[in-house]
């Protein structure tokens, strides 16, 4: 039987996943905002899992204003990629560095 | 009374200001006109004081001026405490002002600095009168430390020279150590007796002796043995005892009115007065006195064999100032106060004599003050010479001279002073101030024999300008030979054993060694006649054979002596070394002191590793910490999750 | 059950919402040349808003929309403030943006945009709403740190906030998910009500939700060590962005803070204290110590707001009213000051040139002796010197720590403050001590100028009478 | 009479310092508009001046309650007050405040090139926060003061200084913020006990010893800083040094008072039982003071690091004087102590202030303040000398000036308290001369050293005029310093009354 701390474990394991990916990552900057949507979705996750147990459907209201902001922010993220890109000719993480300190 | 005596101190004071400020307005004429008034006027009035009081049976006086403040119920006030010690000062020290002062107009005749001059020593005549009148401890040292400061500025009159200014200096430094001791001294009277006027102190002055006090833990001193040996500490560097001698013969390097006036006669005399008017206080130590009878007894004698090898005319009459306070200073130990003051008073005529006279014999060699220079100067300045002899020959206690009943009834107050035992104490004392007599004769004849007789030793140039000094010069001579030779006769008996000074000396009966010699005192003349009996005379009179065979007879024997015995003669060329220890030694450590607190403790330590130690490590720890911000997005977020790791560590282990 | 009376609440934001809009059209058909235009129409939005929000002052606490919305006391002077901070970032970066060929609507839309955000935030009344507005907030920020397109540092800085932003929202999130989960509900009453119903509530999974929920909280302050982003951000947007940026938001973050530590879970103050002492006390002294090391004065103004984050949480970290209302005073007079110091880097500023070097402010003073003073006055109240404002919002917040019993913390709040002094001493020095390097005269407008005495001027002025401000927060937070 | 003097004291010379930076910045030092702002502050400041002799005039020297008492509500959330009053302690201190500014005024006259109307706004501002400092009753409105007096002065080293202006003024700043930003949260304990900034409230509170140790310390860092005693000491040579003439003289005549005062007015008699615990260590700094610092002044090189240096020495008398009070407590004695460090405070701010003004003329001159650059002064300025010599005879103590008064009190009931206290004290009678006199005789006395001192001309009549003045005060209050004394006499029993209490 799965139950609800599966779903939790899951949604942590994706959480947690999606936290290394942004960590270790140092290439491209399209696979932090992968991570990040990954993120967000282990967070639906929780929230669809104790919606469900608590019986209660706020949790699932939650996610679809979680997945619209998402898509908004996407948008806005992939913009100021496209900016970077323009300016730097370059989409690498490790180049990111020009302040410090 | 009241206006007579602010007048007195007021009419120097006025007229330094005057001179001092308007110095270019009124000119030199003004300036020494209104000074010598202002003193002249002082003068008169102070022996019409002296005249009242002793002939007029006037009672002491004890009058407050004003309260300077009052706090925690210490009132601390200005007041006049006119009796008979205080006259006899008045009048000796407005007498050699006045004299020092007409003097001046002659010896300071080319100076520019000469208004200075007058100011300076009308601000002096008014600081000592301060000082001799005060009835309370504040204004005695107020008195004490004016005389120092204008004592200072004369010394260093002739600021050019490097040799006064360092000179002045010196003398202002050890005065201060000695008034280190004075101001203990007095914070030690009013912690005992929670006042700081004469009257009160000496009132209680038994209750205070019989207290004591813990300096060193353990060891418990006698209250008034504290008090009078830290005074004592104040008159040392005043009346330039050993050790706080070495400030007086450099002194010398002012002009020579003020080496008359301050450096013998008046100002260095200030000690001897303190303690004579202490005495209430000083009679209730025993072990006090005895510092001071041992202290003046070194003094006396070892200074006196100084002046022996001095070429400097003014030195060595700075050395026998130096010995004759020396004797003072006995006296005072012996509790034979009133022969220590009747000693200052003559002392004070002929050593003022004998600085004038060096004076004259210094304008007359255009200042050249070596006498290895000089020489048979007697027959180009006869008044000079004859003064001088009057002075020297008081100064060794010729039979008849003012000296003479000074120092004679001194010793005998010395010898007779038995309560001290028979043991070292006395020995030093009395063997110290007998064989101070022969040196004095010594090295008095020494001098003078070098600077008036033998062969002409001057230059031709020099030689050629000699000639007798303008009357402003010798007139004061003359003035203070007369008492130099004749003030003994009739002051000797009424000082000494008239009982003078009534309340103002106190002395306890059994120590009265005065009061002893008075039950066999018959006069003047059978002093004289007695002469003949005492070891003083012949002493006197051998050390003045000694200089006539030496420096008459036989010129060449001295440099002969002197190769033969040079450890001792460097020993007292060097002045026993006190110089190079104090100049070598102590301010050398002073600055070696102050340059390693400095250099290590404020600039390296406190500053360098503390402060700005602190400030530079935390600029370090900003330059190193900013290197966390290192512009890497993983970084960030890896600080991100550190930060949560850490909450919920914290959550997990903590809650 | 529709009562319309219950958007009266609401109605301020929806005001503004609806001029926003009509801004974002207009400006499609205002030239470039004239565009001051949408300058004004913004500021007119911001001054109906304001009218709308004295409007509709509240009586005691209201709460609406299912209890989702919530107004009070706290929110109306909250928003009163962010509207007016908005206005003076507005008014400073007029003239810059013309000057630097970047004068476009946007600025002033996602600025309103950030507005509405803030707004939103202020008067929420549950996870979502409050998710919704710092969204709102979040995204127009983004956008308008990457404002200059053809700006490495901008895009790079906008880039860095947003990735950091979204890992923060994330954690929100997810904190608020097992708040969620545990308590069964998102309005911050009922999650009290919740907790006080059932205190076994009160253990580790509603401890571990309330943990992501501080990250979410820190990032938005820039407490260490989730600041990173802060000196980057300030740093690389142009100087009105960072301005905007570093004004009214933060109200926002402390509107945050408060509405879900202490409406929500004010009864477990003990389970987030701990937290927010560790970053409070880290904050203020990397804040403090990295501050000295820098030459660019907005890099060093985003440190020493690292710093003042510390003292703010410091003082909600009490868990007293009366540290609420200080961390409160603090914030709304500091916002004060950094308003102005950027508004002064904004003001150095001319075409083709930013003033961001602590180098260029040498000697001001004999540019101009005014607004050298102006700076002084900023700067000191940033160091907390009386009798500037922001020495009383230091009294305010020690005072609170010390009222509480910790006695170690207040020492170390002052004794961090020494340090801190010393790099706002060094824009004095560079002002007044130093020879000016560059002689070109300021260019500003009457207005700007205007604006940048009234915010130096009130810097003195609220020190001298800071007592009605101090009543008004102990007032709106005394429930 | 004015009504609202202590106001008026205060908020005149900032009103006046306010009007000055209106008037704007001439740069021009030469032109009319800038004299016309010398004549400003000038005039500003001596009504203050002579508005202060009210406060004389006024001054009830039979009570020990505060006088001139201002009261109005500031911040009510906080209990806050502006409230003002004086009593034997502060007023001396405010009319030595409103003494020295109009001199350092006329003193910057035609000195000062750059920014003149900076510079005289500055010290007017300056002087209104010092009596504000002076007379603020209310702890707050006090804390509000003196940190706000920091900022002119850190401007006035900083832009009129020499060379290190800027280390010597940053570290000024920072090392007096350290000291009372500690000071700030004992008055907000303290506060919270009473729920009240008024400071007599604070006196009364009782206080748990622990606390009243802690919070002595916190006092002692703030006080100890600015007066400044051993080993808290450096900033003050630096300061001195790198200062304009002005600042030297308001710091070393009036800043440094506020350390002392601060003793008075909170450590004693707010944490009574704090001070006697750490009474011993107070007077071994004291006496550390006095003799370390007196062989460190013998070495400068520097005629304004050596006043400096002695500076910190003298008031090493004055914390010495305040510390001895618990070893005569119920005997005489305590108030003598307490008196005679308020005399020294007062004395050295006049004497202090007219050496450095002295150095001042010389540097106008020469623009060299190393004494190896001097000698033979008097042969080229003899009026200058004169006074020169006065001063330094005034700064080694010489009795009939103020110098004496207070050492001489000090000293006194120091013995009392134990004998070896005044015996390390009164050093400074040799001490002090030394360093002092030295350094005159290398300056002043001797051939004339260079081409400089050759050239040098005398006083003119405004240097005259600043340096005549000071030295009447200066001998008034030495020759008859009764006035002084009468007026802090109840207000100082009455201290150490409380200062004996036991509040715990």
């Amino acid at each position: 039987m799965i139950g609800l701390q599966h779903y939790l474990t899951l949604s942590a394991m994706l959480f947690v996943l999606s936290i290394a990916g942004i960590i270790i990552n140092r290439r491209n900057l399209i696979l932090l905002l992968m991570c990040i949507e990954l993120m967000l979705l282990a967070v639906n996750f929780n929230f669809i899992a104790f919606s469900r147990y608590l019986g209660d459907e706020t949790g699932q209201v939650f996610v679809f204003f979680i997945l619209t902001v998402a898509a908004a922010e996407a948008a806005i993220g992939l913009a100021i990629l496209v900016v970077l890109f323009r300016t730097r000719r370059s989409i690498n993480v490790e180049e990111l560095n020009r302040m410090k300190g | 009374m009241y206006s007579y005596y602010l007048t007195i101190v007021l009419a120097p004071l006025f007229a330094a200001i005057v001179a001092g400020l308007f110095g270019y307005k009124i000119g030199r004429k003004g300036a020494h006109s209104i000074t010598i008034g202002a003193v002249g006027l002082s003068c008169v009035l102070s022996f019409y004081v002296l005249y009242r009081m002793y002939w007029g049976g006037a009672e002491p006086e004890n009058i407050s001026v004003y309260t300077w403040a009052v706090s925690d119920g210490l009132r601390m006030e200005v007041g006049f405490l006119v009796d008979r010690l205080t006259v006899l000062m008045m009048a000796v020290v407005t007498f050699v002002s006045f004299m020092v002062h007409i003097y001046t107009i002659g010896y300071m005749h080319d100076d520019p600095g000469y208004q200075r001059f007058f100011s300076y020593i009308s601000l002096f005549t008014f600081s000592m009168l301060m000082l001799v009148m005060s009835n309370n401890f504040l204004q005695l040292f107020f008195g004490w430390e004016a005389v120092g400061l204008v004592s200072y500025l004369l010394i260093g009159f002739w600021f050019k020279r490097e040799t006064a200014i360092f000179a002045n200096l010196k003398a202002f430094l050890v005065n201060r150590v000695g008034d280190f001791g004075f101001i203990l001294g007095i914070a030690a009277v009013v912690m005992f007796t929670g006042s700081l006027d004469y009257a009160t102190v000496f009132g209680q002055a038994e209750e205070v002796a019989a207290q004591s006090v813990e300096v060193f833990p353990g060891s418990p001193w006698n209250a008034m043995t504290l008090i009078c040996i830290l005074l004592f500490i104040g008159a040392m560097g005043k009346s330039a005892q050993a050790p706080l001698h070495v400030w007086l013969p450099d002194s010398m390097e002012g002009p020579t009115p003020i080496s008359a006036l301050i450096h013998a006669a008046t100002m260095v005399t200030a000690g001897i007065f303190m303690v004579a008017r202490m005495s209430p206080l000083y009679e209730f130590s025993t072990t006090a006195l005895a510092v001071v009878i041992v202290i003046g007894a070194i003094t006396a004698f070892f200074m006196g064999l100084l002046g022996i090898v001095q070429n400097d005319i003014k030195r060595v009459v700075a050395y026998s100032t130096l010995s004759q306070l020396g004797y003072m200073t006995v006296a005072l130990g012996a509790s034979a106060y009133g022969a220590a003051i009747f000693h200052l008073m003559t002392h004070a005529f002929f050593k003022a004599l004998l600085f004038l006279a060096a004076g004259s014999v210094i304008i007359a060699m255009h200042h050249e003050q070596d006498i290895r220079k000089m020489g048979g100067i007697r027959k180009y300045m006869p008044i000079t010479y004859w003064t001088s002899l009057i002075g020297s020959l008081a100064l060794i206690g010729f039979p008849g001279t003012a000296g003479f009943f000074s120092k004679d009834l001194l010793i005998e107050a010395v010898r007779d002073s038995h309560w001290h035992g028979e043991g070292a104490v006395y020995w030093i004392a009395y063997l110290s101030v007998l064989l101070g007599v022969f040196v004095t004769a010594l090295y008095s004849f020494r001098m003078f024999f070098l600077v008036f007789h033998g062969e002409e030793r001057m230059d031709k140039e020099t030689r050629s300008h000699l000639h007798e000094t303008p009357w402003v010069v010798t007139v004061p001579l003359v003035m203070l030979a007369i008492p130099s030779l004749a003030i003994g006769w009739f002051t000797v008996g009424p000082v000494l054993f008239g009982g003078f000074f009534g309340d103002a000396i106190f002395v306890e009966h059994s120590r009265d060694v005065l009061a002893h010699i008075g039950e066999h005192w018959h006069g003047p003349m059978g002093l004289l006649t007695h002469t003949w009996q005492t070891p003083v005379f012949w002493l006197a009179m051998g050390g003045l054979a000694t200089a006539v065979y030496l420096y008459l007879l036989r010129p060449d024997l001295p440099a002969k002596i002197k190769a033969k015995v040079e450890g001792l003669y460097n020993l007292l060329d060097r002045k026993y070394y006190f110089d190079d220890l104090y100049i070598k030694g102590f301010a050398a450590w002073g600055r070696g002191i102050g340059t390693a607190l400095w250099k290590h403790g404020d600039q390296f330590l406190i500053d360098g590793v503390l402060v700005n130690g602190t400030a530079n490590s935390v600029g370090k720890l900003a330059g190193v910490m900013r290197q966390l911000q290192s512009g890497y997005l993983y970084t960030y977020a890896f600080a991100m999750i550190i930060g949560l790791t850490m909450f919920l560590g914290w959550l997990i282990w903590f809650r | 059950m529709m009562d319309l009376t219950q958007y009266i609440v609401a109605a301020p934001e929806m005001t503004l919402l609806g001029l926003i809009c009509i801004v974002l059209v207009a400006d499609l058909f205002i030239e470039q040349e004239r565009r001051i235009i949408t300058f004004w129409m913004a500021l007119a939005s911001l001054g109906a808003t304001l009218c709308i929000l004295l409007a509709t002052s509240p009586d005691g606490r209201t709460e609406v929309f299912s209890g989702s919305y919530v107004s009070d006391g706290l929110s109306q002077v909250l928003k009163i403030s962010v509207t007016g901070f908005v206005a003076v970032a507005f008014m400073y970066a007029r003239d810059y943006l013309r000057a630097n060929d970047l004068h476009k609507g946007e600025f002033y839309t996602l600025g309103l945009f950030g507005l509405l955000g803030m707004m939103i935030m202020i008067s929420a009344n549950s996870l979502l709403t409050m998710y919704l507005g710092l969204e709102t907030l979040a995204l127009s920020q983004y956008a308008l740190v990457a404002f200059d397109r053809n700006n490495e540092n901008s895009a790079e800085s906008a880039m860095k906030y947003f990735v950091l932003g979204a890992i923060a929202s994330g954690a929100l999130l997810y904190g608020i998910s097992w708040v969620y989960g545990v308590t069964g509900s998102i309005q911050f009453n009922e999650i009290a009500a919740a907790l006080i119903d059932d205190p076994a509530m009160n253990s580790l999974p509603l401890w571990f939700g309330i943990a992501f929920i501080v990250v979410g909280i820190a990032f938005k302050f820039g407490a260490v060590p989730f600041h990173m982003w802060l000196p980057d951000v300030y740093h690389g947007a142009r100087s009105p962005v960072t301005l905007y940026v570093a004004s009214a938001p933060k109200i926002a973050a402390f509107a945050l803070t408060i509405r879900i530590l202490v409406d929500a879970l004010g009864d477990l103050h003990d389970v987030w204290s701990g937290m927010i002492m560790v970053i409070a006390v880290l904050s203020l002294l990397l804040g403090n110590i990295v501050a000295i090391a820098q030459t660019n004065i907005k890099r060093m103004l985003a440190y020493s707001t690292i710093a003042h984050v510390g003292f703010i949480l410091l003082a909600i970290y009490t868990g007293t009213e009366e540290g609420y209302a200080a961390g409160m005073f603090y914030t709304l007079t500091y916002v004060v000051a950094a308003a102005g110091a950027f508004g002064m880097v904004i003001l150095l500023s001319r075409r083709g040139f930013e003033a961001e070097s602590l180098r260029d402010f040498k000697g001001l003073n004999a540019r101009s002796p005014w607004f050298a003073l102006m700076m002084m006055f900023l700067m000191m109240s940033m160091a907390g010197i009386p009798p500037f404002i922001g020495f009383f919002g230091k009294l305010n917040a020690i005072s609170a720590v010390l009222g509480s019993g910790y006695t170690g913390l207040a020492i170390l709040m002052m004794l961090a403050s020494v340090p801190g002094l010393y790099y706002y001493l060094k824009v004095i020095w560079y002002m007044y001590f130093e020879e000016p390097e560059d002689l070109a005269v300021l260019q500003a407008n009457t207005d700007t100028r205007l604006v940048m005495s009234l915010n130096g001027v009130a810097v003195l002025a609220l020190g001298i009478v800071p007592g009605w401000l101090w009543a008004l927060c102990l007032a709106v937070l005394g429930g | 009479m004015v009504d609202n003097l202590l106001s008026v004291l205060i908020w005149l010379p900032i009103a006046g310092g306010v009007v000055l930076l209106a008037m704007g910045d001439g740069n021009d030092a030469a032109s009319a508009r800038a004299n016309a702002m010398r004549w400003t502050a000038l005039a500003v400041s001596v009504l203050t001046f002579v508005l202060s002799i009210g406060l004389y005039t006024g001054f009830d020297t039979t009570t020990a309650a505060m006088q001139f008492v201002e009261r109005a509500p500031w911040i009510d959330a906080i209990d806050v007050w502006y409230y003002l009053g004086v009593d034997g302690f502060s007023a001396p201190l405010i009319l030595l405040t409103t003494f020295i500014t109009p001199l350092v005024v006329i003193a910057g006259w035609d000195v000062i090139k750059t920014r003149p109307a900076q510079y005289f706004a500055a010290f007017l501002i300056l002087e209104g926060l010092m009596n504000g400092v002076f007379s603020a009753l209310d702890g707050l409105l006090f804390y509000v003061f003196w940190e706000a007096m920091l900022v002119p002065m850190f401007l006035i080293i900083g832009v009129w200084g020499g060379e290190r202006r800027v280390y010597a003024t940053l570290k000024f700043f920072l090392y007096t913020f350290l000291g009372s930003v500690l000071m700030l949260v004992a008055f907000i304990y303290l506060y919270r006990l009473t729920g009240s900034f008024d400071m007599g409230r604070w006196m009364e509170v009782p206080v748990s010893l622990t606390a009243q140790k802690m919070i002595f310390i916190a006092f002692l860092l703030a006080f100890a800083i600015k007066v400044p005693m051993w080993p808290v000491h450096t900033w003050l040579p630096d300061a001195h040094v790198e200062a304009p003439t002005g600042g030297s003289v308001i710091l070393a005549a009036i800043l440094l008072k506020m350390g002392g005062y601060g003793f008075v007015r909170f450590s004693l008699p707010m944490v009574p039982d704090g001070s006697r615990y750490f009474a011993g260590m107070m007077i071994a700094l004291s006496l550390i003071a006095v003799v370390y610092i007196g062989f460190v002044a013998l070495m400068q090189k520097d005629m304004k690091k050596l006043i400096a240096y002695s500076s910190i020495a003298h008031m090493g008398f004055v914390t010495l004087g305040f510390f001895i009070v618990w070893h005569m407590f119920g005997e005489s004695g305590a108030v003598l102590g307490v008196s005679g460090g308020m005399v020294q405070m007062v004395s050295h701010g006049l004497i202090s202030g007219a050496m450095f003004l002295c150095v001042g003329v010389l540097y106008d001159r020469v623009h060299s303040r190393q004494i190896s650059d001097y000698g033979g002064v008097a042969n080229t300025m003899p009026v200058f000398a004169a006074f020169m010599v006065l001063f330094a005879m005034a700064n080694a103590g010489l009795p009939g000036t103020s110098g004496f008064v207070g050492e001489f009190m000090v000293i006194i009931a120091s013995f009392k308290a134990n004998p070896w206290f005044a015996f390390f004290a009164a050093m400074t009678l040799v001490l002090g001369a030394a360093y002092t006199l030295w350094m005159i005789k290398r300056v002043v006395y001797g051939e004339v050293a260079n081409d400089h001192v050759a050239t040098l001309e005398d006083v003119n009549r405004r240097e005259f005029i600043v340096l005549g003045i000071l030295a009447f005060a200066v001998l008034l209050v030495g020759l008859w310093p009764a006035p002084l004394i009468d007026m802090m006499e109840v207000t100082i029993q009455h201290l150490v009354e409380q200062a004996g209490q036991t509040k715990y």
